[in-house]
Formats: structure tokens, sequence, C-alpha cells
């Protein structure tokens, strides 16, 4: 069986991280390829359920990005974001979710190297922790067809 | 053997046509030649078509069974799975569950006149009594058609509209709501019940069918009862949100009566004695 | 007190000031039930005792009792509470709503005004009891693993009645994000996801609105011990943002303090 | 087709020969300090002692979501795959008349017309070892609707306790019979006894035909509204009701797969009848509670021939405000 390599979703705000990690590309800083981008307008837009949705249809680990604190292009989306972090990182390690899967970061429209050392760490920290299992395979149709698979 | 009533008949989309801006038109063909060879229907019938990993849909059956080996649906964009529905392109398969429900008694109604009183997206049930009727032209007398919709965009099955408004023993009115006139709109502008009311049709020896939204029914009732129609002779179908279709999830009943089971064809008079649950 | 707040409810009703009075009265066995008076006469009907706790407040919003008009609440400290939060919703407004107060230690409040109920539930500190956090505190003690499985064991007997929900005054969306399908948020299913989910998001939902009346709880069937989840984020948000606001999410601080952002 | 009587202590061999015999037993077991029906591994673990679990036997052949339909896209075409959802082979231990004569009105659902192999086939393969009830509460009133605390209907085999040591074992069908002859040794021939003496004493409260007959006249009545003004419109009492059997079904997807599920739904949810176009029948609680009521007391008499309730009065213990349906159904009667 090969090497497992994690499925990642990163929600992005529009005007640093999108920006920043377009900056990695276009400095050519190579980084994992395991990540799955989705641009959202601000920080402050990207509700927690996107986050679980990610869970339940696959992913093994998620980022969340976005402006730096006082750099928001909405003056305070980022400081609405940082506090429901806050609050929903705290209920899912309550509920026992693995929180190790789930990274937070401020990267801005300059920090292409950063988004690649964000990323790269997130990869392979989830690569170490192996695939989000006991998440998606709640759904029975996900488990199901796991099982079938197997053979 | 026993088989699973929830599993839809694998249908092919054989050709779609594009009514109105959010209104579509599917023709249907099935997957497998036993199934279309074993299916039949009758006028008025309607069924759950399903986008799978979407849900189900109810519609009506829009095509006349007199036309063999394909059914018709035509639907709105409106929730999730009729929006799903629209997304699919020609050749795509979706699901489709029935024919469930009654029947408008069509053979009851040999050597009568027909009236069709209709608006907006409520055509389509009627468009398959139509159909129906003038494939069995002989069958009937005056085919009547009123027809209306909000604006000239609005109106469904125009090329069929063409084609009624072209045959001789056909009758048929086609207004639009005042505003929604184009400048090229030669037909009358005017409410359905005006329009109705106007071209006052003969009541004798004569049915009519009255389809639409809830205020051109409560409306148009009156016109009617002044022509001379009785409650037992106008029909029209009823619609509630359905998820099995074969009176078991328990949502579409009106009263004791089951609008997928006991319906969706009733007469006025039927209606009258319906609480007010649809 | 009780002849006061019986007396209060003849007098908000004889002179018309409120046509109901949303109260408790006997229900059926030891049970007590929501009690709408309608009639200064039937005031008298009207309890109060320990088994009164369901929170009002529920009925606040709820259409046919709006339709009755004007409504005066019996209304103990959690309920306050949360009228204070659906005023700052824009739910209720000032004069939509009379308030028969009970205080702690069960004497009636005299408000003339939501705001004087408001000044009188803030001084009032927020806080969960100590058998409360110690049962957070319990939860916190396992392991990842060990929490995982106390809520999948606790969840699956869960088969989204949503009692839950509907016995939360704070609740009061036409459309609850579960019910939202477009895409579907959650799953509608009662399984081990939709529940994991749907829990989830009731919890986050209520996050700085929560006034911890405990009916949720009391609410459901199974006795599932849900509250556990908004009790946590009440500790969380006192502890990490001192609370006192409103509306804990609604705001913020620049120097809000977290250690797991990089 | 004949009385035996069972030792107490033999009840454990009786689950060891049911389970050696491929069976899965759900019996009422006790988690939280809540009665719930569960899979039991061996007697001992069987709940004693309470009047009601909080759900009813219901789940054992309607669960709360199964698969009825199992696809898979491929490009265009799709394939509808064989559904994983086959009954196991079980017997359902304990179950209270009342629940056991709910089996026939979800068997009716199911049945008439459009037959539902998924219920039908879990109802063939349901062995139901009904437990006469001893002991009631005042939410109890299951010799209003036509059952009693003894009744036989519904039950393969019905066990009533008849003193320290032991079971009156009444067989009523052939799946009653078979659990007996699995381990004949355990039973000994009933002399004369006289169940009724160790039974609960539950009285007629209503009259059922009575009630029936007032209804259609009362459906604009405002005592609906009066009723249900308090009631907060959650689905606890239809998923604890043994006779609901109204659902919902939902796709779901993982990629190209997918399975369509049937699951409960409840009759007092405000989107239950809800139109994609806003509107909505029932768009009021009091409509709400309205149906349910003419439903089970006036809709499914006419249609299956049998009321839609049991008198278990789950629905009363479990409502979170207070609805209770005897005292509901109570004022039904006395409105003018």
């Amino acid at each position: 069986m090969s090497e497992f390599e994690p499925k990642i979703i990163a929600f992005v705000c529009n005007w640093c991280t999108y920006a920043g990690a377009d900056l990695t590309g276009t400095s050519r800083i190579k980084y994992a390829s395991n990540v799955r981008i989705v641009r959202l307008p601000c920080t402050g837009r990207i509700d927690f359920m996107l986050l679980m949705k990610a869970f339940s249809r696959g992913a093994d680990g998620v980022i969340v990005s976005g402006c730096h604190p006082n750099d928001c292009h909405y003056t305070s989306g980022n400081f609405h974001a940082r506090r429901r972090w806050i609050v929903f990182k705290s209920l899912l390690d309550f509920m026992g979710i693995d929180v190790r899967r789930i990274h937070f970061a401020w990267v801005s429209a300059a920090e292409g190297a950063k988004w690649a050392e964000v990323v790269n760490s997130v990869v392979n920290d989830v690569r170490a922790l192996g695939p989000y299992d006991g998440y998606k395979n709640l759904a029975p149709i996900a488990a199901d067809w796991r099982i079938q698979d197997a053979g | 053997m026993e088989t699973n009533v929830y599993k839809p008949y694998l249908m092919r989309i054989a050709e779609i046509t594009e009514e109105t801006p959010d209104v579509r038109t599917f023709r249907l063909e099935f997957t497998k030649e036993d199934e279309a060879a074993s299916f039949s229907y009758k006028a008025g019938q309607f069924g759950e078509y399903s986008v799978f990993g979407e849900g189900e849909s109810t519609f009506c059956i829009a095509s006349s069974p007199t036309r063999k080996g394909y059914i018709e649906c035509t639907f709105r964009k409106a929730g999730r799975v009729t929006k799903a529905l629209a997304a699919r392109e020609k050749g795509d398969t979706i699901g489709f569950r029935g024919p469930y429900g009654n029947t408008f008694p069509l053979s009851d109604w040999k050597g009568k006149s027909l009236l069709f009183v209709t608006g907006g997206i409520a055509l389509p049930p009627l468009r398959c009594v139509i159909w129906n009727a003038l494939d069995l032209r002989d069958n009937f007398k005056d085919i009547t058609i009123v027809y209306g919709a909000r604006s000239v965009q609005d109106l469904v099955y125009k090329k069929e509209l063409a084609e009624w408004d072209a045959r001789p023993d056909v009758k048929l009115i086609t207004t639009v709501d005042p505003g929604g006139e184009t400048t090229d709109w030669k037909g009358p502008v005017g409410f359905v019940p005006t329009v109705l009311e106007k071209a006052s049709p003969s009541s004798a020896d004569s049915v009519a069918l009255l389809c639409g939204p809830p205020i051109m029914i409560k409306l148009t009732l009156p016109v009617l009862s002044n022509l001379g129609f009785s409650p037992e002779n106008i029909y029209t179908t009823l619609e509630n949100r359905m998820k099995c279709g074969i009176g078991k999830c328990g949502r579409c009943n009106v009263g004791k009566y089951f609008v997928c089971k006991d319906g969706p064809v009733f007469t006025f008079a039927q209606v009258n004695e319906l609480p007010p649950e649809y | 007190m009780l002849a006061k707040m019986r007396q209060k409810a003849k007098d908000l009703l004889s002179s018309g000031v409120v046509s109901t009075v949303i109260g408790y009265g006997e229900g059926s066995g030891n049970r007590v039930r929501a009690l709408f008076i309608r009639k200064p006469d039937d005031a008298d009907k009207l309890i109060l005792d320990e088994r009164c706790v369901q929170n009002l407040a529920v009925y606040l919003t709820k259409r046919e009792v709006r339709a009755l008009g004007r409504p005066a609440v019996v209304a103990r400290v959690p309920v306050m509470r949360t009228i204070q939060q659906l005023m700052f919703e824009k739910q209720v407004a000032e004069g939509e709503v009379a308030v028969i107060g009970i205080s702690p230690d069960s004497q009636v409040l005299d408000f003339p005004d939501l705001k004087s109920m408001a000044e009188y539930v803030s001084a009032i500190p927020f806080e969960l009891s100590a058998d409360e956090k110690a049962a957070v505190e319990k939860l916190e003690k396992m392991t990842a693993g060990e929490r995982w499985n106390f809520w999948l064991d606790v969840l699956s007997g869960c088969s989204k009645c949503y009692a839950c929900r509907q016995s939360c005054p704070l609740c009061y969306c036409e459309r609850c994000t579960v019910e939202c399908n477009q895409p579907q948020w959650v799953s509608v299913p009662s399984h081990g996801l939709g529940n994991l989910e749907w829990h989830i998001m009731r919890a986050m939902h209520l996050a700085g609105r929560c006034v911890n009346c405990g009916d949720c709880f009391r609410a459901c069937p199974l006795e599932i011990p849900l509250n556990l989840l908004t009790q946590k984020i009440i500790t969380d948000i006192a502890d990490k943002f001192g609370g006192a606001d409103e509306y804990a999410l609604n705001a913020f601080k620049p120097d809000d303090k977290e250690d797991f952002i990089r | 087709m004949g009385k035996k009587t069972i030792n107490v202590d033999s009840l454990g061999e009786l689950f060891h020969k049911i389970k050696s015999g491929g069976k899965r037993i759900l019996a009422p077991v006790e988690k939280d300090g809540v009665i719930l029906f569960g899979e039991v591994a061996s007697y001992p673990e069987v709940a004693t002692g309470y009047i009601q679990t909080v759900f009813s036997a219901k789940e054992a052949v309607l669960p709360r979501f199964e698969e009825i339909l199992r696809f898979s896209s491929e490009g265009r075409d799709v394939v509808i795959e064989e559904e994983s959802n086959k009954p196991v082979p079980t017997v359902v231990f304990g179950v209270r008349p009342c629940d056991a004569k709910s089996l026939s009105v979800i068997k009716a659902v199911f049945e008439r017309d459009y037959p539902d192999i998924f219920v039908q086939s879990k109802i063939d393969s349901t062995t139901v070892i009904g437990l006469s009830c001893v002991n009631s509460d005042e939410y109890c009133f299951c010799t209003s609707v036509g059952g009693a605390p003894g009744d036989t209907a519904g039950s393969d085999l019905l066990l009533t306790r008849i003193n320290d040591a032991n079971y009156l074992a009444e067989i009523i069908t052939e799946k009653g019979e078979s659990i007996v002859s699995s381990a004949p040794e355990l039973f000994s021939e009933a002399g004369n006894v006289d169940k009724d003496r160790h039974l609960a004493q539950v009285n007629r409260q209503f009259d059922l035909d009575e009630l029936e007959k007032r209804l259609p006249a009362l459906f604009e009545s405002p005592l609906w509204a009066g009723q249900s003004l308090r009631c907060i419109g959650c689905g606890a009492c239809s998923f604890v009701c043994p006779s609901c059997t109204c659902f919902d079904i939902q796709d779901e997807t993982d990629g190209a797969r997918g399975i369509r599920l049937r699951c409960w739904d409840s009759c007092g949810f405000a989107q239950f009848t809800l139109h994609t176009s806003g509107h909505n029948p029932r768009g009021v609680q009091s409509k709400r509670w309205r149906q349910r009521i003419m439903h089970k007391f006036s809709y499914q008499p006419g249609e299956l021939g049998t009321a839609g309730c049991v008198g278990c009065g789950r629905c009363s213990r479990a409502c979170p405000v207070d609805m209770n349906i005897l005292q509901h159904i109570k004022d039904i009667l006395e409105a003018r």
C-alpha cells in the first residue's frame, strides 16, 4: 500500500492569504500539493459549518487563514473570526474531535514563504496522524462503502 | 416477487425545452425496453422525479398517454431537487417513480365539450389532457382553452400554443396580465377570469378543467358558475408537499384524503367538502 | 409572594395593560405547565414553586401567542436574561412585553419597563453552579479519545426530535440551519454524523447567547446532557473574554488572547 | 394455541437458546437512568421495574433511518445497486401489549396499496415476546383505545408474571410456538391460572367510537388553538409514539455513490408540509396539533379500521410542555 497522502482543505480570505498563496506560486516556492484552497471574502465569513462539511466530505485536515490582526480589509472581520475560532476549537476539543487536524494562521499577501511553511507543516502533521476516518465514517454511507472497498 | 416501491425507473433525458428562463420541459425515455413496454398511465397522474444524490420532487406527467415511448415533465427551478434537475443535460439519467394518483375521467366525457382554464405553470397537468383529447378528437365536441400568464415571457409551451391556435378544431385564447405584454403581442391583455367571462363559452354538455394559482381559482370559480357550470363539472388538480407519493409519508393529506392517493384530481364538488388544508 | 404575583397578573389584565399573562399552573401528575391567562379571574390558577422552571420566554416569539396581544410573562432570572438577549437581538422591543419578575429568593419584582429589568438582571452574576462546573471539568480532564467516545455514546440515542431546539427561547429562527438544504449543511437522518453535526451546530449557534436555563436538557426525552456543550462555551467565554458582553460573539477585543494561531 | 408456564430462572436459558438459534434479541435495557430497547447478549441485562421504555419497540420494524435505495453514477449513467437493508432475524422481548398492538397499525400503513418490503420483511422476521403490565401510571389508557394490560394482540408469545417464580406463557402464533418448541424443557403446562388477577388495573376513560364520530365536525373548532398554545412544535411525541409512521426521504452521497434513506419525520414540525413556494397548508402549530389528533382518531380509523393510538401514554410522558393527550381527548369529547 502506498503512503497515505492527506487531503487538506484550506479556507482562506481573499485579501491576504489567497494573495499570499498566489505569491508562493509566483515566487516558485515548492510546497505540498495536498491542499485545496477555498477562497472566501474574509475570515469573518468562514462559517464553522464549512469546516465540519470538509471533514464529513473526506478532508483529513483543515487550514483556516486570513489577514493578520489590524490588517483586515473589512477592519474587524478577523477579530470576530478569532473569537469564533477560540470558542469553536475549544468546543470541538471538548467533544473529543481531533483538533490536531485544524490549523489556524495569519498569512499576509506578502508572506508567500509562510504559506508554504504552514501548508508543509500541516501536511506533515496530518500525514503522521493518518486518515480521519473516525469522523467521516459516522455517516452510514461512508462507513459502508469503505468496508466494501476494503473487500 | 415483491419489489421495492421506492425504486425508480432510470430515464434518459431525450430532449430539453427551455420554456421560460426558469421553466424547463424534459422528454424522458426509459433506459430499459421492458419497462418502456409495460409502462402505462392515464391523464392526470403524477410521479416522483429524482436526481440521485439530491432527492425526489413531485410533478405531473405533462405528456399525453396517447403518445407512447416517452413521458414529459415540466418544472420550475425552485428548490434543491428542481435546481439540480435543471442542471441536467440531454443524455443524462434521472429517476422516475410512478404513475401515482387518480385520473381525469376522460372516458366519461365522450361526446362532451371541454373547457380548459389555466394560468402560468399550471398548464402542464392540463396539457396532458389537452393532447389526450386532441389525439381522440372525435370523442369530444368543442375544445376551448383559456390560458393566461403574468407576461409573454412566462407563457409555457409556446410552440404548442401556436399549433393549437392554428387548429380549426380548437378555440385557444391566450392572455397576459396587464403590463406583461410585449410590443408585438396580439392577443388579449387581462386576467384569466375577465377574459373567460368575455369569451363566455357554453356550459351545455360541457366540463371545465381549472388549474392555476389560488387567487386565479378563487376569482374564476364564480365566472364558471355564472356560465352554468356546476361544481360537479369543474375539475382541478390539488398540490401538496409529498415525499413518498404512495400514501405513507403522511404530509400531503387534506383532511382524510391523501392528495397522492385519493387525488390529485378532484371536482369542485369534492373540493368544497374538503377542509382548507391545501 | 404567590398572592402578590396573582394580584399583579390580575391588575395587568384588568387594566388592559396586557391581554395575556404567561405563567405556570398545575399540570398532569406532579408536573406544572405553561398557562396563558386571559381573564383576571383566572389569575388564581397561577402557581409558583420550585417545579416552575420552564423558560416561558419561548412563547414570546411564537406566532399564535403574539396574536393574542401584548403578553406579560412570569420570569425568574434565566427568563429575564433571555428577554434581555431577545431585546438585544431585536426580537422583543421595549413596550411589547411586561415582566412579572421573580427574584432568586422568590420575591415578586416590579419593573416599570424592560430596561429596568435588564439593569436588574445584569447586576446578578452569570455563572455556572458548582455542580455544573464540576461536570464540565470532569469531561475536560478526560483524554480526547475518552471525550469522543463519551459524546458518540450519549448522542447515539438522539432521534432528532428537536425538543432541545423547540424548547429554547433563543432558537427562534423560522428556518433552522438544519432545514437549509441548498446545500444540506447538516445530515437530516439521526445517524452518528447527523447527530454530531446537529449538536455542534446547535451549541455554536447559541455561543454567547445561551442563558443556561437548562430547558434543552429538560426537554430531551432521553435526558442527553447536551447543555454541557453550551455550559462549556459559557465557561470559555467567561475565562477568555471576561463576559459582560450582551452577546460575546458579536463583539471582540483587539487583544483577545489565543495560543493556537500561527 | 396453548398456555404454559416458565420459571423466571429459566429465562436466561431461553435467551441462550434464542441466540444460539441465530436470532438477535432486543429488550428493554437501562442506560443512564433511561429505559430503551437495545440488543442484549444475555437475560441479566434486561431492565425490570419500569412502566414504559422511552422509545417504543417500533424501531425493530421501522428504524429511525434506513436505506431504501443505493445507487452510483458513472458518467451520465446511473446504476441502482442492491440496497443493504435486509432484515435481521429478531426476537423483541418485553414488549408491552400496547406496543405489540401498534405493530398492526404500522403493518396496515405499510401494507396497503403499495406494500413496503422493508417494513414487511422486518415484521415477518420479528418475533414478539410480550410482557403483560403489572403496573400502570396516570398516563396509561390502553383500555380506552381497545387494548388491555394483558392483551394478546400483536404478541407471538405473551408472558404474564403470576408469582415470584413464574410467568404464564400464552402461545399466540406459530412464531411463538417455535420459541417454545426451541426449548420445550423450560416450559411446563399451565394449570388453571386467573391471569387477570395479576394485571395492572387500567380504567376505561373515554369512548373511542364517540371520539371518531365527533371529530370531523370539530375541524374548525377553536379548541385546537387553545390546546396547542403551549405546544412548542417539537417531534418528541411522534418519535416516541409506537404507531406514528410518517417519514422523510433523504439522499446522502459519498462521491459518485449514494444512498436514499427513509427517516422519521413529525407532523408537529413546521417544515413538514411547507411547499417550496413558501405556502404552508398547516402553517401554525394549532393546525399541526389538530392533524395529529385527527390522523390518529379520525382518519386512520376510517382508512385502516384501527385508531392510530394504542394508549401507551409515551407522548404525554415525553412532552416537554405537558401536552397530555388523554386530558386533551377528554376535553375534545366535552366540547360542544
